[in-house]
């Protein structure tokens, strides 16, 4: 194990920098948000972002392809480029367990070259928490904030940060950075981890019920008569969709900017009243039907094509985050409670 | 996807030596959609027509493209020629490449390139065009005229004449107008009277017409063809019916010291009062305002002579709703107000008056029994100054207007000639900046009064009159000769501007009818609309759309009779194609675009509708009357949802050429 | 107060006046409450709360409650009876379905400044007179109530209710508000300085949609922005244009229909303090064309319906102090 | 750069055949002039206008046809309303194919088929029906039960009479809603008439139509004795991507554009309503 | 050497059928000059000019847009221009708010007579923008040569 002293960590930013593209948490007005690094920025420790990391390899918006149209003539043209090498610093366990969730839709056959390329070029260090949020519910999912995944594992005690690495791409991370870094041993990591793992056993959403969301119960979850009061109050935003790690709908359209087309795709919502909407006919015709879409997606359909890996990390940030304050915490005790 | 064809107009050298035609028309064949484009010298010409014609039935266009000069100019002869071919003509844009391109620009690259780009705004504009086609609304066959001077009862005795019923509205007890008050008429010096007043009898006894006098337009609803206009009609006391106009009451009522305004207030008269002699409608009327039984309810005098028993003390305002196709603005003329003209003592001295003034008192039914005599002493004037373009041919700034009230340099003219010829022993000066005689007979009137009368018309303006011991002192300058006058006048004459009359504006208002900043209405085209106004079903008698003499009044009374009579013929209405419509799915029934039309053509209804969650719900929405939406387009911006648009203009249409002008 | 709503809740429902309550059902936390339907009385007693966090303006509901059989009876805050009379005024409601209820309102609390305080974790929270305790898993803290008002409540503008068919507590009045002031404040930087200003808090948009469905003045039933047709549809924040052109666009839609109510900024999980763009049209509402509040007076012609010969020419916005 | 799906390659519309009032057939083929990818019949393609948009269509031709792709389109959205207004020689985008298909290979074979079909739901069928020609040994009896609002909303019609209804071991029964001068045939809508006809309950159906013909159909046919699991549907998608991961089509958890949009009643049995 | 291109700015202009298009029609007729910069838009009042179509044309590339109707009291439709007043002097102030440079849109009335006070307006429009350079803050990069 690795590690540096937390007075060192300007320079191991800095040093990052120097070799690749870094994003980092920093804070902000408004609580922190990853951004690409600047001299004198210094990571965040609030337990987590406003937008989630999947920005880094799911972007809001991303341009598809291009069209020159001239006359009944079509050229395509690709735009697509080699993302640099870029380094996350400091995603949580929650976050990082995201990118195994995206991965599962993005990297199945056909593989979405967009997002393979950005995640191919990065390399994730994770740091364990140690000041969770009461909307914190990751354990729920059998996720340890404490042993975070991703290519280098990180840890902050007795002021100095320390690194583990996961993956070959994190090997190749911590080598480069070597100079800086000093070899100690992992007894200080095994304190904060302890630590870290009391705190979250007092949190309240630590235990959510997720046994009952088996693939084989979906018509029961479907046709249960609670999803009518649960979604009364959704005002139908996207908000829960979009600070969401794991939500990955996307909706593709063109934009004509007078000297071509560009296609380019974009965040979509579920929630939003004309995702399902068709020429003629709409599927998911009431806000019930299209709230019941999202959490049965992340509870039931996304674990059942998936080995039983739910679609949710508990981030928290749509507790956090929802004008109504309705959020998945809520339904899986109104749903997956004792009945 | 349009079939486009392109065409672009050399319009001879006036766009072709700035703008490279060729190139545009080339350049413009490379636009989507575009299958077809030419050039050709006058697009415009029977030719060019014809060219225009065989390609969209050659190449099976759906839409065209004239890059030519101002759709103002041709947009409908084009579209036109395009229906001819067998496409909606709405399927048409013009690009505007002469007044907004060849003619300003003189760079010919410049020019060029500008004028391939408003081409592909417009083909942008035609790809999202769609045939329109425009409603029909039914004509009410009836006419209203507004105002009952000379211009008012020309057009409603013409109207009737052609078979239709025309209602005349005239605000005074009288109709008549001016012209009544006039005492002769130039250039041929006929009176007045003699010919105004068998036609006011032709009015009263035309079965088509009605007389509303001592009435006003109240409110003025919907549109061209069907008007539906309330009309108040002032309480007079006075029972029409009933009065036989006999006058005993005129001559007993003990209120005498009311001012004569038929006279100008040169004289007086009683609180119940027939204007003059040959009233039409020949009733009496009570003025409220001096009535000692209206004020005190002690009196009654005149009912008690009435034989009719047609006093009726507790009369009050009615009104009449009434439906009219066509409405006619006749509202006249006022000479302007004086008091302002300090210079010219008009507040100071009686014996400084106006030209009107001057007509009563020449007038054998005036005050003075037509002999000319000074309202302050009653002696006869010996030297009499007429100050012609008082309030006329101001700069901006002062307190008069900056046009020529068109009329008085023949009716100083007139006045000067009638003086001298009566009173020859009177001397008679005229001040004139410029005199102006354009018109038959006119110029040969004039001279007559310098020549053969004697008149002095001096060129120059007069600078103060000063009253001074019974005198009226005129300082003026004589530009012809460079010296400064003095004349010890006993008369002084202005001839004051005339302005539109005060109710015009508020009128205009109700009718959605446009003025000019000097409140005359404004004409549909200055040149080859004059009597009608841009309101559809509006149109324009007399002076309220500008000073103008008798016969001249006469003429368009008659020409806006034509234009009435066109109208009314005609069963039913072609409408506006492009108007304003509301997609019933989108809108929110929330009354913002009812709020700023002007015409009142929203409505909404509560319909029932089948909604996209598959459940029915009643809603409110908007409806338009495409009969009555004049295409504004007021709606389409006040709509948030953007369930209003504009046919001809909608938001992707005028978005569309804003991406290819922006491009 | 929690006490006489759930009580004045319950006595509706019992007697059959109506059939449904509308209003804040408990959460998981002492802040995160739900807009909710109560259909029974025993509902309303279990879960039923109304504290320093129930925010939400509950008026945009109506117009969904308005189209169901029965009648909804609404807790309105002063400021949310004027949204309440704004769409009733736009015709949006069903009046005879809906049984207005004003309650008082001592301003509203916001959480997100609780956690820029530093506060984590927060387990509860509790109200005590002015100060708020706060128990977090990281220990107690305490609070003034005046510290984390939410802003549109520290600048209230108005204590009085405008519309309601029954009303608990006591009214209050219409406030003289500093809510104007920051608004001064950024017309007082130069075109650069706001410019950088904006960029800042609206690249930050996302698009989530969320000011624009709580909205209570935004109630059309498809927005220009999700209409393939209306040729502006747009759903992501694809350049800097399209965060600036939707905030312009929604501002403007609802100018002369924006009760200040707070709503849009108040659930932005950006932080983009939306308001201050309605707010700018209603300061030059008040300032070009006469004192007007939506919502205030049914009667009364909207500035964009309305107009006087003498207004003010656009160019005449800059000649001041100039 | 690897091969993206979301890109799709040009094809050109060759040729463009009026059916219906509100029906035209374009055939596709590469810049090249080839067949634009190999299919099975069921499967779908996405096609595309840029700017206008793209949308998902059946390929109406078989896979037996080698030389172009064809797409029965009804005039309904924005990218079809355009589509009907382009003309031979028209690029166009087109990626796929995307979904299962219909089991030509496994669950046919060897079976004798009804083909129950409504409006344009004539467009997916005809690829199959038209394979089943092809590789008409592998295949029983066939039936065709086919019908439309008027004898001119008939898709296909010349195709169907010129070339199926001349063809040994197929029955095609044609039905139009209403009463026609010009018709002679069955008049009534297609459940109804699917009872009259009364098939053999050891057919494979395969119902494509609007979903009441949908509901109606199917129900006749399990009152004739058919069980779900012998009878197929091919569903109508929304979708961006064809490639199940834009997240709009799926049916619980299972995505038509992935796994349908060729559905066997019992399976849509077990899957929420939601289409 | 280099040689600056000189910036030529694009504006659209929106005019109104009745009196401003008219307007510009004379100026035309009157061969007074303008740049041609200046490119018309013809809407049937200005009344009908959508905030959503200034955006548009600074979206789509315009460095200046200008809204000439009739003048108060003259409109065609009688109180059409009167809600455009309102309208865009709340729509400029609020783009002036955002930070957008308050010179770059602008109304003026111009009449159907008034051919030289519309090229004189246009003239003078096109310098101040020409002054202000390229529109950056209004502006879409995709839209962008």
């Amino acid at each position: 194990m690795k590690s540096i002293s937390l007075s060192n960590l300007p320079e191991l930013l800095s040093a990052i920098a120097a070799k690749e593209a870094l994003y980092l948490p920093v804070d902000t007005k408004e609580g922190a948000e990853y951004k690409a690094y600047a001299e004198g920025d210094s990571l965040s420790l609030a337990c987590n972002t406003n937008r989630s990391a999947k920005d880094f390899f799911f972007p809001q918006v991303e341009d598809m392809a291009a069209f020159k149209v001239e006359g009944k003539k079509i050229e395509i043209i690709d735009v697509r480029k080699e993302t640099e090498d870029f380094v996350i610093f400091g995603a949580r366990a929650c976050d990082v367990k995201s990118f195994e969730v995206l991965d599962r839709v993005f990297l199945a056959d056909p593989v979405d070259t967009f997002y393979k390329n950005r995640r191919e070029h990065s390399t994730v260090v994770a740091l364990a928490c140690s000041a969770p949020e009461e909307t914190c519910f990751c354990s729920s999912f059998g996720i340890d904030a404490a042993e975070p995944q991703g290519d280098v594992s990180a840890w902050i005690a007795e002021g100095r940060m320390f690194f583990k690495p996961n993956t070959q791409k994190g090997e190749t991370l911590l080598s480069a950075l070597s100079a800086l870094l000093e070899e100690s041993d992992g007894a200080a990591v095994e304190k904060a981890k302890e630590e870290t793992r009391t705190i979250m056993g007092q949190l309240p959403l630590q235990n959510l019920p997720t046994e009952h969301f088996k693939p084989e119960k979906l018509m029961e979850h479907f046709n249960d008569p609670k999803w009518k009061e649960l979604s009364q109050a959704c005002i139908g935003c996207g908000t829960c969709t979009f600070v969401c790690p794991t939500c990955q709908c996307f909706d593709i359209r063109d934009f004509d900017t007078g000297n071509g087309i560009q296609r380019y795709r974009c965040w979509d919502s579920c929630m939003y009243s004309d995702f399902t909407q068709m020429a003629a006919d709409q599927p998911r015709h009431t806000q019930l039907e299209r709230f019941r879409q999202r959490f049965m997606h992340k509870l039931v359909y996304y674990p059942a094509n998936n080995e039983g890996l739910f679609g949710c990390v508990g981030c928290g940030r749509c507790l956090a985050k929802c004008p109504i304050s309705m959020n998945i915490a809520k339904v899986m005790k109104a749903l997956g409670g004792d009945k | 996807m349009q079939r486009i064809g392109v065409f672009v107009c050399w319009c001879g050298s006036n766009i072709a030596a700035t703008v490279d035609v060729k190139a545009v028309a080339e350049a413009l064949g490379k636009e989507p959609g575009v299958v077809y484009f030419e050039d050709y010298q006058y697009m415009c010409s029977e030719e060019g027509q014809n060219k225009i014609k065989n390609a969209i039935r050659d190449y099976k266009l759906t839409g065209a493209v004239i890059c030519s000069c101002s759709p103002r100019m041709h947009e409908n002869t084009f579209r036109k020629a395009a229906a001819a071919a067998g496409i909606n003509s709405f399927m048409v844009e013009i690009a505007n490449i002469r007044e907004q391109c060849s003619w300003i620009h003189k760079d010919k690259v410049s020019a060029t390139e500008k004028a391939i780009i408003l081409g592909r705004a417009a083909i942008a504009k035609v790809h999202l065009n769609a045939p329109l086609t425009a409603g029909e609304s039914p004509v009410v066959k009836r006419a209203l005229v507004i105002g009952g001077g000379i211009a008012g009862i020309q057009t409603a005795l013409d109207i009737a004449d052609a078979g239709f019923e025309v209602d005349i509205v005239e605000k005074k007890p009288t109709i008549g107008g001016k012209m009544s008050q006039i005492d002769k008429t130039f250039p041929t010096l006929d009176c007045a009277a003699c010919i105004l007043t068998p036609k006011m009898v032709d009015v009263a006894q035309n079965e088509k017409i009605r007389i509303f006098s001592y009435s006003e337009v109240d409110a003025v609803k919907g549109f061209v063809g069907n008007f539906k206009v309330s009309i108040r009609r002032k309480a007079r006391f006075v029972d029409e019916v009933k009065c036989t106009g006999c006058g005993l009451c005129t001559e007993k009522c003990p209120q005498k010291k009311v001012p004569n305004e038929f006279n100008l207030g040169l004289d007086q008269r009683r609180a119940i009062y027939i204007p003059f002699a040959q009233a039409v409608p020949k009733v009496a009327t009570i003025d409220a305002d001096y009535c000692t039984m209206l004020k005190t309810g002690k009196c009654g005098v005149c009912s008690k002579v009435c034989a009719a028993g047609a006093i009726d003390y507790k009369q009050k305002d009615t009104f009449v709703e009434e439906e009219y196709g066509a409405i006619v603005v006749a509202t006249g003329f006022n000479p302007i107000e004086l008091k302002k003209y300090d210079e010219f003592a008009y507040s100071q001295s009686p014996d400084v008056i106006t030209s009107l003034e001057f007509e009563r008192i020449t007038n054998a039914a005036g005050p003075t029994g037509g002999t000319l005599l000074r309202p302050s002493d009653g002696t006869h004037p010996k030297k009499i100054v007429f100050v012609q373009c008082v309030g006329s041919r101001e700069d901006g700034g002062g307190c008069g207007k900056t046009y020529c009230s068109k009329i008085c340099c023949m009716y100083t003219a007139k006045h000067a000639m009638l003086t001298r010829e009566k009173y020859p022993d009177t001397e008679v000066y005229v001040f004139y900046i410029d005199v102006r005689t354009p018109g038959k007979s006119f110029d040969e009137f004039y001279r007559r009064a310098v020549e053969e009368y004697g008149v002095h018309y001096v060129k120059g303006m007069v600078g103060k009159v000063s009253p001074e011991n019974g005198k009226l002192m005129v300082r003026a300058s004589d530009l012809i000769e460079g010296k400064q006058l003095n004349i010890d006048a006993d008369l002084v004459v202005l001839a004051a501007a005339i302005e539109p009359d005060q109710s015009a504006r508020p009128l205009a208002t109700m009718l959605t009818a446009s003025m000019d900043t000097n409140d005359f209405f404004t004409e549909a085209h200055p040149k080859l609309r004059p009597v009608e106004s841009p309101t559809a079903g509006i149109f324009l008698s007399g002076c309220c759309q500008g000073p103008k003499d008798i016969p001249e009044t006469v003429a368009q009374a008659s020409a806006c009779a034509a234009k009435v009579i066109g109208l009314l013929a005609k069963d039913k209405l072609t409408c506006n194609a492009c108007v304003a419509h509301s997609s019933e799915m989108l809108c929110n029934g929330c009354s913002t675009c009812e709020k700023v039309c002007p015409y009142g053509a929203i409505s909404y209804e509560e319909k029932e509708f089948r909604m996209p969650d598959r459940t029915t719900r009643v809603r409110r929405v908007a409806s338009v009357n495409p009969a009555v939406c004049q295409g504004c387009g007021a709606c389409t911006v006040a709509c948030p949802s953007g369930a209003m648009d504009l046919h001809g203009f909608s938001n992707r249409q005028i978005m569309a050429e804003v991406d290819a002008i922006c491009k | 107060m929690q006490k006489v709503i759930r009580e004045k809740a319950i006595e509706l429902l019992r007697s059959g006046k109506v059939d449904r309550v509308l209003g804040w059902k408990e959460g998981e936390f002492f802040y995160d409450q739900t807009p909710h339907l109560f259909l029974s009385p025993e509902e309303v007693e279990r879960t039923f709360v109304y504290n320093g966090f129930s925010g939400a303006n509950l008026s945009k509901y109506l117009v969904k409650e308005g189209l169901k059989e029965g009648v909804v009876a609404v807790f309105l805050k002063p400021c949310d009876t004027y949204s309440f009379s704004q769409l009733l005024k736009e015709h949006r409601i069903a009046r005879d379905k809906i049984w207005a209820v004003g309650i008082p309102c001592e301003g509203k609390l916001d959480i997100e400044l609780l956690r820029k305080m530093g506060i984590r974790g927060i387990k509860t929270i509790e109200e005590k007179g002015d100060e708020l305790l706060v128990s977090t898993i990281y220990g107690e803290k305490t609070v003034a109530k005046k510290d984390v008002l939410a802003e549109r409540c520290a600048n209230c503008k108005s204590r009085k209710h405008v519309l309601y068919d029954e009303l608990l507590g006591e009214e209050g009045e219409v406030l003289d508000s500093a809510r104007f002031d920051q608004i001064e404040k950024l017309e007082q930087m130069t075109s650069e300085e706001r410019f950088a200003f904006w960029q800042n808090e609206l690249s930050r948009c996302i698009r989530c949609n969320a000011c624009r469905n709580v909205c209570p003045a935004c109630t059309c039933e498809k927005c220009v922005f999700d209409n393939a047709d209306s040729g502006i549809a747009s759903k992501a924040p694809a350049s800097s244009f399209e965060e600036q052109n939707f905030h312009i666009i929604r501002a403007f839609h609802v100018v002369g229909r924006c009760t200040d109510c707070g709503e849009c900024s108040r659930v932005c999980p950006q932080g983009i303090p939306l308001h201050l763009i309605n707010r700018k049209f209603i300061k030059d509402i008040n300032a070009f064309y006469g004192a007007y509040q939506a919502g205030e007076n049914p009667d009364e012609r909207a500035p964009l319906t309305n107009y006087s010969t003498e207004d003010m020419e656009p160019g005449d916005v800059f000649k001041k102090g100039e | 750069m690897e091969k993206e799906a979301l890109i799709p390659e040009i094809g050109i519309v060759t040729d463009i055949r009026i059916d219906t009032p509100d029906v035209r057939t374009f055939r596709v083929v590469t810049p090249d002039g080839k067949k634009p990818f190999v299919h099975i019949p069921g499967q779908c393609a996405m096609l595309s206008i840029p700017g206008v948009g793209e949308a998902l269509f059946s390929i109406t031709s078989s896979p037996t046809n080698t030389e172009f792709m064809e797409f029965s389109i009804k005039k309904c959205g924005c990218v079809t309303s355009f589509l009907h207004s382009i003309e031979p020689g028209q690029y166009v985008t087109i990626r796929g194919p995307y979904g299962n298909g219909f089991p030509v290979e496994s669950a046919f074979k060897g079976k004798d088929m009804l083909f129950v079909a409504g409006g344009i739901g004539l467009a997916p069928l005809r690829s199959v029906i038209n394979y089943c020609r092809h590789y008409r040994e592998n295949y029983g009896k066939i039936d065709i039960v086919y019908g439309s609002r008027s004898m001119q909303d008939l898709v296909d019609y010349n195709e169907i009479v010129e070339e199926w209804c001349k063809e040994d071991g197929i029955s095609v029964h044609l039905t139009i809603d209403r009463e026609q001068p010009e018709w002679d045939g069955h008049v009534g809508f297609v459940p109804n008439f699917v009872k009259e006809l009364q098939f053999d309950t050891n057919k494979t159906a395969v119902l494509c139509g609007p979903p009441i013909m949908i509901k109606f159909t199917l129900a006749g046919l399990q009152e004739m004795g058919f069980k779900k699991d012998q009878i197929y549907t091919t569903l109508e998608m929304r979708m961006k991507c064809g490639i199940g991961k834009c997240g709009r089509c799926n049916l619980g958890d299972k995505f038509i554009c992935k796994d349908g949009p060729v559905f066997r009643f019992d399976q849509l049995e077990e899957l929420p309503d939601e289409y | 050497m280099q040689i600056e291109e000189k910036f030529e700015p694009t504006i659209v202009a929106f005019c109104c059928n009745w009196c401003s298009y008219a307007g510009a029609d004379l100026s035309g007729t009157n061969r007074l000059q303008y740049p041609a910069n200046v490119k018309i838009i013809r809407v049937p009042c200005s009344c009908r000019v959508n905030p959503m179509f200034i955006l548009r044309a600074f979206q789509r590339g315009a460095d200046g847009v200008i809204l000439c109707g009739c003048h108060p009291g003259d409109c065609h439709y009688t109180t059409g221009n009167y809600y455009a007043r309102r309208r865009m002097t709340l729509l400029f102030s609020m783009l002036d708010f955002l930070g957008i440079e308050r010179e770059r849109t602008r109304v003026e009335w111009v009449s159907a007579a008034e051919g030289a006070k519309f090229a004189a307006t246009m003239n003078d429009f096109v310098a101040t923008v020409t002054r202000l350079g390229k529109n950056r803050r209004l502006e879409d990069l995709r839209c962008k040569k």
